[in-house]
C-alpha cells in the first residue's frame, strides 16, 4: 500500500485519461521511467506534418449520463407493435440465452486460435454446426456468416468457383428480398457472373418459367423456402432436378424454425442452404446471423469458419478450427472468403436458443408459425376492403394482403394507430406474426377494420 | 475437464405429422438435444469455463487489440427500445437514426474523414466495401483499373477482399526497415493501380514516416490510398488516416472502440471516405433532414430536435449487408466512444504505447523492428508455436505467432491499454519463463489447460464437423 | 489459484481537507483499494471461478434446498419500475402492491394458511417474526407462556429464534423412529407452553405421521403449532401445513421457491398464519381497498383495476424489517411460482422426492431412517468431513455434514428436483469413490480444489478479520 | 441418442411437470424403476386425511408471458422522480456492479460451509469486512445483517448481553426512522430492557438532555450520523464520553458514504457502527443491507457471519468463517444472534460498488452529498412559503424544508406533477438529492415554486 494522504482532487480518477486504462500517474511515471522516456508522447513516432493537434469535440460523459443519453434518444423511436418479417424475424430469447452467452469467458473470447484455451466456445460452434447439419440434412455447416444476404452471396461465390468453366448467371426467383439481391450483386461484382430473376407463380416458383430460364450457362439456382412473402414452396424436387439437370448448383434460402418443419434441403437436392440462422437475438435492427450449409463435396470451398473434433495429446476428444487454409489469414488472395470477424456470439446464442426450445419447442413454433399465418390470414380476409391471403398457398410466419386502399397510406394509418406493417406494392401489405406479437393480432386487426 | 456434447446428455427425435401441412410439405422428423434449463445452465456454464476471455488475463494478441469491453455497453444495447425491425418507416425509428448519424460522425472526426457508412458488418466487409467504392469510383470517371497493391506484411483480409471484389493483387516487399519500401511501389503503381491498402503503424507496429510521398506516388498514378484501421488503436488522438492522405479507410469497432470480440464476431467495420467518395457509399445512408418549416433551413422536427432521413448516395455501390449492419455492436461503439471523449482517446493510444514498450522493455527477446508503436513483434528463437503454447500454462493468452513473417518465428504483441503494469509483468514473466524452460516442456506444452496440445493437422486430415460425423465411427 | 487481495493491488489513501465541512466534523481521510474497472472486472472474474454455485454442479446440501435459480427471475427484479423507495405514496406504487397482494395470496394457498406477510427478510426472522406473533397472541389473551418446545433434530435457528422472544427452550428428543415422540411431548407441554415448532418432514426427510395427535396435544394445552418451512418442497402440493393443524409457519422462499442463494443471502421468510393469528401479522400488511364509487363494496380503480391499500393489523407485533423487507427477492419468488403453477408446483415435490430415493438407491451407505422424502441422511461411518471434503474432488458439493447428530457421522443429502438422472449418477460415484478412498486420501484431500483443506480451527484461535489485521503481522 | 421419432404432442416440455426438473417421462419410469416404486405417489408418507387433493388455483405461465405480467402490473406503479431518503439511498449503480455480481458462481452458491470450494466469495466478504473496518476505524465488522433496522436491533441486544447486570434501557434520539424503532423494540421484546428518546437540539442531539437521560441503568446510546433528517452531528465525542462514563455501549448509526468524510466512529468513542451500507443496489422498496462493526472486545459477542483468513494444508492463505461457535447452528438458544441466511450477496454487490468508486469517488460522492443538501436548501429557501433549512446545521444528502401549506398537501400536489418528496410533519417536509435525482432539483425547485 502507498503510504500518506493525498487530496482526492489532486489525481481525479486515480490520475487516469481512461477509465478503462488501470495506470494511476505514478504508475505511468514508473513504466516511462523503465521504458527510459520522458512522457508517452516520446514514444509516438509520427511525422510532425501529420500530427492530429485538433479535437473531435467529443466530450466524455460518465456512464450513468451515457445510459440516460441513448436511453432518451432510443426513446424518439415511436413505441409500435410490429408487424414485420421479411427476413427479419421477432423471436422471443429465452433469459439463460442472454445471462449465459453474456458470461465473460464466451462475450471477450476471440476467435479460438489457441484451442486449449477456447474448447468451450468451440465446443460450442461445433453443436451450433451440428444443428444446422440435422436440420439442413446437409454434411457441412460453417460456424457463422455475417446474414443471410451475405451468405448467399458466398453461395453464389462458391458456385462461381466450383462450376467456374461452365456458365456466368445466377437465377433467383422474382420475389426476393432487396438487400439479398443488391447484396448478391456486390458480391458478385468481382466474378464474370450477373443475376436474373426468374418469374413465380402465385407466390412460388414458376417451374415452367424457371424450366425455360436454366440453362448451362446458369451457376446456380436459388429459391426460398419459405419465401420473402411467407409461401411454402410446393415443388422443391422438381427445382432441384432442374438445377440437377443443368448441371447448376440448388441453393435453397431457409432458416431454423422452418427447416425444423418442412422439407429437408438435403432430400430436395439442395446443394447449399443459407438464411438467417438468428434465433436467440431478437429484432436488432437488421443485425442477423448467416446460415451456411453444404455437401461434403464442397467442403474444401466452404467460405467460413468450421470447427472440427480432433484428438489432444492425452487421446482425449477435443475441438479446433479446422481445414483453415481455405481462409484469408493462410490463403490470402486465393481464400474461399474474405471473411475473418464472423457472427460468433450470434451462433452460441442461436445454438443456445434451439437448445432451450429443444425439438419439441423447436417444432411446435414452426407449427404455429403456419397456424399464426393462416389465422391473420382469415381475420383480415374477413375485413371489408381486405383480401387475404393474396396467394392461395400455406404460409409460413407471414402473408400477403390485397388492400383495397393504397397500401402505403393504410401503413400509414396503422403506424398512427401504434401498428407497424409492410405494404410491398400500391395495394398489397404483409404482415408477420410470431410468439412476440402473437397476443396483439386482434388488436392489429381491429385497427386494420378501422383503417381500411 | 470434459464436458460431454448436448446431443450426448439428451437427446430427442421429434415426428411432425400432425403438422398443420399436407404431409408432401414436411420432413419426417427432427432430433436435437432436449436439456431441461438447468442441464442447459450446467452445460454452459462449464463450456465458459474451458474458454479464455478477456477478464480472465492479459491477451496480448498482436492485431487483435483485446482491450476491455465495458459492461455499461452491453447494458444499452439491451434496452428494448433498441429492438427494433430494420424496415421500420423512417418517422418510427428517429432514435436509431440519430444514434447512426451521430456514430458516424464521431469516426468521421476521429478518422478525417468527410462521410463515414456503418453497414459493413466487420472489418473485411469493410475493406470489400472500400476496394468496391474505389472501383466504383474508377468506373465512374471511366478508368478500368485491375490491381490493388498490398504489402506482403499486410493482413490476409487485405487480398482476399480485393480478390473478392475481382481485382488482382500485387504484393510489395517490405523495405530493410520493415516499412514500405517507397521506391518498389513507385516501380509498382501504374495505370492499372486502383488502389493501395495500407495499415499504419504496420503489423510490425512501425509507422510509415513516408505515408506522405506514398500517397503521392500512388494519387500522381490515379489510385486511391486504403487504410486498414486493424492498428487505429495507436493513433487514436494523433494522427488521422484523412490527414495522411488515405481516401477511404474502415474502422474495426471491435477492435479500437471496445466492442467484444464474442468468440470472433459480431464485430462492425464502418468505412469512412474523403468527400470525392461519398457519393459512392453503400446504401442507406442517413443524414439530417431539411425541414420543411424552417426558414434556414436547419433540420429540426416540432420540438426543436434535429429529424433524421435515409437517403441512397447518388452513385451508391448497393448494399453489403441486408440491412443495415450490425446494429446492436453500433450501439456498444457510441457509448464507448462517448465514455472516453477526446481525453479518453487520447490516453488510450498513450497507455497501448506505453505498455508495449514497457512490456518490451521487461522481456528478454529478441526485438528486431523499431521504434514500434502499439504492439511489437519479437522472435521467438524458436517454435513460436510452443513458445505460446507454454505461455498458456502461465496463466496468460500467447500473442498471435509466426506472423508476419519478416520476422523469424514471430510473437506478435499487443498488450492494449488496458492491462496494468503487474498485468504486464506477470506477462513479462510469462515471456521469460517460457524462454527458460527446455524444448520438451515447450513441445509438450500446455499441461495445465483444459485440453492438452490439439493435433489440428490431424484434425484436417480427418474432418469431423457435426456430432453426427462421430455418430459414425 | 490465487488471487490477490483489492488493497495488494492498488491502494490509495486519499485526504478529505478540502471537504465543504469544518475540519472538526471529517475524518482526516480513508485509504481504499483503488482499481480501474477492467482490474476490478478481472478481480471479480477470478474470485468467481473459485466458488461453487448451483451451475457448477450437484450441490445436496440437506435442508437447504440447493436448486436451480431460473435466470428470468433475475430479469423481472431488475426491471426499472421496481426500482422505488418504501416511502412512496400508496397510489404511486400499486404495482408493488398488487405483486405483494398476489404473492401473499398464493403463498397462503400453497401453506394452506389465511394470512402472510412478506416483511421477514430470511427464515430465522420469519421464525423470530411466527414467535413474537405466538407471543402477542397469548398475552392478548392473559396467557404467561414461558416455553417453546423444539425437537432436538430441528435447525439451530429455531432455538435462537426463540431465545431471542424471550423464551426458554425445551428440547425435544427424538423416538427411536427419528420422529417426535408424542409421549414426551405429551409429558413436556404444559400451561407454560407458548408452542411447539416443527419441521415436516424432519430434518431425517421423515413425515411425522403423528401430526395431527401432535396438533391436538399442543393445542389441547393451550399452545400453538409453528412449522419451519425449510423442508417445505418436499411437500408441495401434496400437504399443506394448514391443514395438518399448523398456526403459524415460515416460507423460505430461497429454498422452496428459487430465489439464489447468493453465498449466504438475501432470502426472505415470509409468515403465514391462521385467522386467528391475523390480527398480529407485522405492519404494514397489504390489503384491496374497498372502492368509494362501487356500490357492491368490490375493489377497483377507475379503470376496473382493483387497488390496494396498507394497513397496520389490528394487535400487530410492529415490525421486523426497517421496511418491508427483501423485496427484489419477493419479486423472483412471485415469478417462480407464476412459472410453474399448480403442475409444476406437484411435479417438484414429485421429483424432489423421487431424486433422493434414487440417489439413495445408487449409494453403498447405510441410511438408518426411512422412508424419507427429499432427504436422506447417509452415516458415513468414517469422519463426515473428510467424506465430504473427498467429494470435492470428485467435481461435487459434498451434503451437509454431521448433522442431525441422530445420525452417527451424518451426510445429509437433499439433491433437490433439479438434477438430472445423469447428475444423480456422477453424484453417487462421488459418495461411493470416496467411500472406498484410504483414510489417508479423505484425510488430505480436497487435492483439486482452489484451496487444499483449511485449517479452521486455527483460524478462529487467531481471528484476522480484516486486511488490518494482516498489515500488523 | 434415443431412436426413433416421437409425435410432438406426446410429451410435451419432453414429459416434464416443471420446466426446471430434467426427467423426461423415460427417465423418471427409469429411476422408479430403480427405486422399486411403481409413481412418485408412492414414496410419499403423507397420511390419508391430510393429504392435500384441492388445486392453488395457480396457473403455470409461460417465462415471456409472467416478463409481460410483471411488468405490466409494475407499471402501475406512477413514473415520479423520488427526492426519497430517510435511510433508504439511490446511488448509481456501476453496470460492472450488476454484471460481476451475476455470475452464477456468486449469485447461486450458499453459505461458506465448504470453505475449499468458496475461497471466492469469502474473500469478497474478507474485502468488505476490511473496507468496513477502514470505514467506521473499528477492528471488527461482519459480513451483513439485513439492514440497518436489524442491525441496531442486533446491537442492543449485544448490548443487552454484555451489560446483562447493570441495566435495562436503550437511548435513542428523539428524531429517529419509525422502522428502525419499531424493530428495536422487536428485538428487546425478549429481553428486560426497553426504548426511551432522548430529545434533539435544533436536529442534533441534545448534549444536555441527553445527559440528563443517561444513567447506570442505560446499557446503550444510540445516535446518528447524519441524521434521519440529514443533519450532521457536532459533539459525537461528547456524546461518547457520556456513554463511556455510565459504562453504556455508544452505538453510531451511518452508512459508508458518510463514513468516507465525516467523523470516524472510532475516534468518537464509538462502540458499535450499525446502519445501511446497501451500495450497489439502488432504490429497492426498503430491501437494504446491515452494516455491523464493533471492537474487538466483543468479538466474540458479534451477531452474524465473520469471514477470516486461515491457512490451507499447503500453507497458503486462505479464508474461512469464523468464530462459528457464536452462531445458531452450533450454539443454538445460546447463539449471539438467531441470523442465518444474511444478505451476503449484497454485501458482495456493495464492495463492489466502494471498489468500483475507489476513494476518490466514494469521499467525492460524500462531499458532493453536502453540497448537494446545501444548495437544494438554498434553492427551497429562495421560495415563497418555504423555509430551508430548518435546522441551522449541516446537512447530508438530505435536508428538512417548512412550508406554509400543509406539508402533506403539498408532497399531493407535488406528486401529480410527477416528483415524490417525504412530509414528515404537518408542515415539514423533507428532501434527499444524491447522483441519480441531481439533474432533477431545478424541475423539483420550480414544481415546489407553483405549489408552494
Amino acid at each position: 500500500m502507498e503510504g500518506g494522504f493525498v487530496s482526492s482532487d489532486e489525481h481525479p480518477n486515480g490520475g487516469r485519461g481512461s477509465p478503462f486504462a488501470p495506470h494511476t500517474a505514478a504508475e505511468t511515471t514508473a513504466m516511462l521511467d523503465a521504458v527510459g522516456v520522458e512522457s508517452e508522447d516520446h514514444l509516438f513516432d509520427i511525422p510532425e506534418e501529420i500530427e492530429f493537434d485538433g479535437t473531435f469535440d467529443i466530450e466524455p460523459r460518465a456512464e450513468r449520463a451515457i445510459r440516460e443519453e441513448i436511453a432518451a434518444m432510443l426513446d424518439r423511436n415511436h413505441d409500435l407493435v410490429e408487424f414485420l418479417g421479411r427476413g427479419h424475424y421477432d423471436h422471443y430469447v429465452p433469459s439463460a440465452v442472454d445471462h449465459l452467452a453474456d458470461r465473460s469467458e464466451f462475450l471477450t473470447s476471440y476467435t479460438q486460435y489457441q484451442p486449449e484455451v477456447a474448447q468451450g466456445f468451440l465446443q460450442a460452434l461445433f453443436e451450433y454446426q451440428s444443428m444446422l447439419v440435422e436440420l439442413t440434412g446437409l454434411e457441412v455447416a460453417n460456424c457463422s456468416m455475417y446474414d443471410a444476404a451475405t451468405a448467399l452471396g458466398e453461395a453464389a461465390t462458391l458456385a462461381v468457383r466450383v462450376r467456374a468453366t461452365s456458365g456466368d448467371r445466377v437465377l433467383v426467383p422474382e420475389h426476393l428480398h432487396d438487400g439479398r439481391r443488391a447484396v448478391l450483386d456486390s458480391y458478385l461484382a468481382g466474378t464474370d457472373a450477373g443475376v436474373e430473376s426468374y418469374p413465380m407463380d402465385d407466390g412460388i416458383v414458376d417451374r415452367d418459367a424457371l424450366a425455360n430460364a436454366i440453362d448451362e450457362g446458369c451457376v446456380m439456382v436459388y429459391a426460398e423456402n419459405p419465401t420473402v412473402r411467407g409461401t411454402i414452396e410446393e415443388s422443391l424436387g422438381e427445382i432441384g432436378d432442374l438445377a440437377d439437370d443443368h448441371d447448376a448448383l440448388f441453393c435453397l434460402g431457409s432458416d431454423p424454425v422452418a427447416l425444423s418443419l418442412l422439407e429437408e434441403p438435403a432430400s430436395v437436392g439442395a446443394d447449399v442452404v443459407v438464411g438467417d440462422a438468428a434465433l436467440g437475438l431478437g429484432a436488432a435492427d437488421g443485425m442477423g446471423l448467416g446460415l451456411f450449409a453444404t455437401r461434403e463435396a464442397f467442403l474444401r470451398q466452404v467460405p467460413g469458419r468450421l470447427v472440427g473434433t480432433g484428438e489432444d495429446s492425452e487421446g482425449r476428444r477435443a475441438y479446433t478450427l479446422t481445414l483453415q487454409t481455405r481462409e484469408q489469414h493462410i490463403r490470402r488472395e486465393r481464400a474461399t472468403s474474405n471473411i475473418c470477424t464472423n457472427q460468433a456470439w450470434v451462433a452460441l446464442r442461436a445454438a443456445m436458443h434451439v437448445a432451450w426450445l429443444g425439438p419439441d419447442g423447436l417444432v411446435d413454433l414452426a407449427k404455429e408459425s403456419v397456424t399464426r399465418a393462416s389465422e391473420i390470414a382469415d381475420q383480415f380476409d374477413a375485413i371489408d376492403g381486405v383480401t387475404a391471403p393474396v396467394h392461395d398457398r400455406h404460409h409460413f410466419r407471414e402473408v400477403v394482403a390485397r388492400t383495397d386502399r393504397e397500401a402505403s397510406a393504410m401503413k400509414d394509418d396503422l403506424e398512427a394507430e401504434g401498428y407497424a406493417i409492410h405494404a410491398i406494392d400500391d395495394h398489397l401489405v404483409q404482415v408477420c406474426v410470431t410468439e412476440t406479437n402473437a397476443d396483439r393480432v386482434d388488436d392489429l386487426v381491429a385497427a386494420v377494420e378501422a383503417v381500411a | 475437464v470434459y464436458e460431454p456434447l448436448l446431443v450426448e446428455k439428451s437427446s430427442r427425435a421429434v415426428e411432425t405429422d400432425d403438422a398443420p401441412l399436407p404431409d408432401d410439405l414436411t420432413r419426417d422428423g427432427v432430433e436435437l438435444p432436449d436439456p431441461a434449463e438447468p442441464e442447459l445452465a450446467r452445460h454452459y456454464t462449464r463450456l465458459s469455463q474451458m474458454n479464455y476471455g478477456v477478464e480472465n488475463g492479459p491477451f496480448p494478441l498482436g492485431s487483435c487489440t483485446m482491450k476491455y469491453n465495458p459492461s455499461f455497453t452491453e447494458d444499452v444495447a439491451a434496452l428494448p427500445e433498441a429492438a427494433t425491425h430494420p424496415d421500420r418507416s423512417t418517422d418510427s425509428v428517429q432514435g436509431n437514426l440519430e444514434l447512426r448519424h451521430r456514430l458516424a460522425d464521431s469516426l468521421a472526426r476521429i478518422g478525417g474523414m468527410d462521410a463515414v457508412t456503418l453497414q459493413p458488418p466487420a472489418g473485411a466487409a469493410g475493406e470489400f466495401t472500400g476496394i468496391l467504392i474505389a472501383k466504383a469510383y474508377h468506373e465512374q470517371n471511366g478508368n478500368d483499373r485491375s490491381e490493388i497493391i498490398i504489402p506482403e506484411s499486410a493482413h490476409g483480409t487485405n487480398f482476399a477482399s480485393a480478390a473478392l471484389a475481382g481485382y488482382e493483387v500485387v504484393s510489395l516487399p517490405s523495405a530493410d526497415d520493415g516499412r514500405v519500401d517507397v521506391d518498389a511501389l513507385r516501380a509498382a503503381v501504374s495505370d492499372d493501380t486502383a488502389a493501395l491498402m495500407l495499415t499504419n503503424p504496420n503489423t510490425l507496429g512501425l509507422f510509415e514516416h513516408d505515408i506522405e510521398e506514398i500517397a503521392d506516388v500512388v494519387h500522381d498514378a490515379g489510385g486511391l490510398l486504403y487504410y486498414d484501421g486493424a492498428n487505429l488503436n495507436a493513433l487514436l488522438g494523433r494522427a488521422r488516416p484523412g490527414d495522411m492522405g488515405f481516401d477511404v479507410m474502415h474502422y474495426n469497432v471491435h477492435k479500437t472502440f471496445a466492442t467484444p470480440h464474442g468468440g470472433g464476431g459480431p464485430g462492425a467495420g464502418p468505412v469512412g471516405v474523403v468527400e470525392e467518395l461519398a457519393p459512392y457509399l453503400p446504401t442507406p445512408q442517413v443524414r439530417e433532414a431539411v425541414s420543411d418549416e424552417a426558414d434556414d433551413g436547419e433540420a429540426a422536427s416540432d420540438d426543436g430536435e434535429v429529424s433524421y432521413e435515409r437517403f441512397a448516395p447518388e452513385h451508391s455501390i448497393g448494399k453489403v449487408h441486408g440491412f443495415a449492419g450490425n446494429w446492436l455492436v453500433l450501439v456498444k461503439t457510441y457509448a464507448y466512444i462517448a465514455r472516453l471523449g477526446d481525453p479518453g482517446l487520447r490516453d488510450t493510444s498513450a497507455k497501448a504505447v506505453l505498455n508495449a514498450n514497457y512490456l518490451a522493455s521487461q522481456i528478454d527477446y529478441d526485438i528486431p523492428f523499431e521504434p514500434f508503436h502499439h504492439e511489437f513483434v519479437a522472435s521467438a528463437g524458436r517454435d513460436a508455436a510452443d513458445v505460446a503454447k507454454r505461455m498458456l500454462d502461465y496463466g496468460v493468452h500467447p500473442p498471435t505467432t509466426k506472423w508476419p513473417e519478416i520476422v523469424d518465428e514471430a510473437l506478435m504483441t499487443e498488450p492494449t491499454e488496458a492491462e496494468s503494469r503487474a498485468a504486464l509483468d506477470h506477462l513479462a514473466r510469462a515471456f521469460d519463463r517460457a524462454a527458460a524452460d527446455s524444448d520438451e516442456a515447450l513441445e509438450t506444452a500446455p499441461e495445465r489447460t483444459a485440453a492438452r496440445r490439439i493435433d489440428q493437422a490431424d484434425a484436417a486430415r480427418n474432418p469431423r464437423l457435426s456430432w453426427h460425423a462421430l455418430d459414425d465411427e
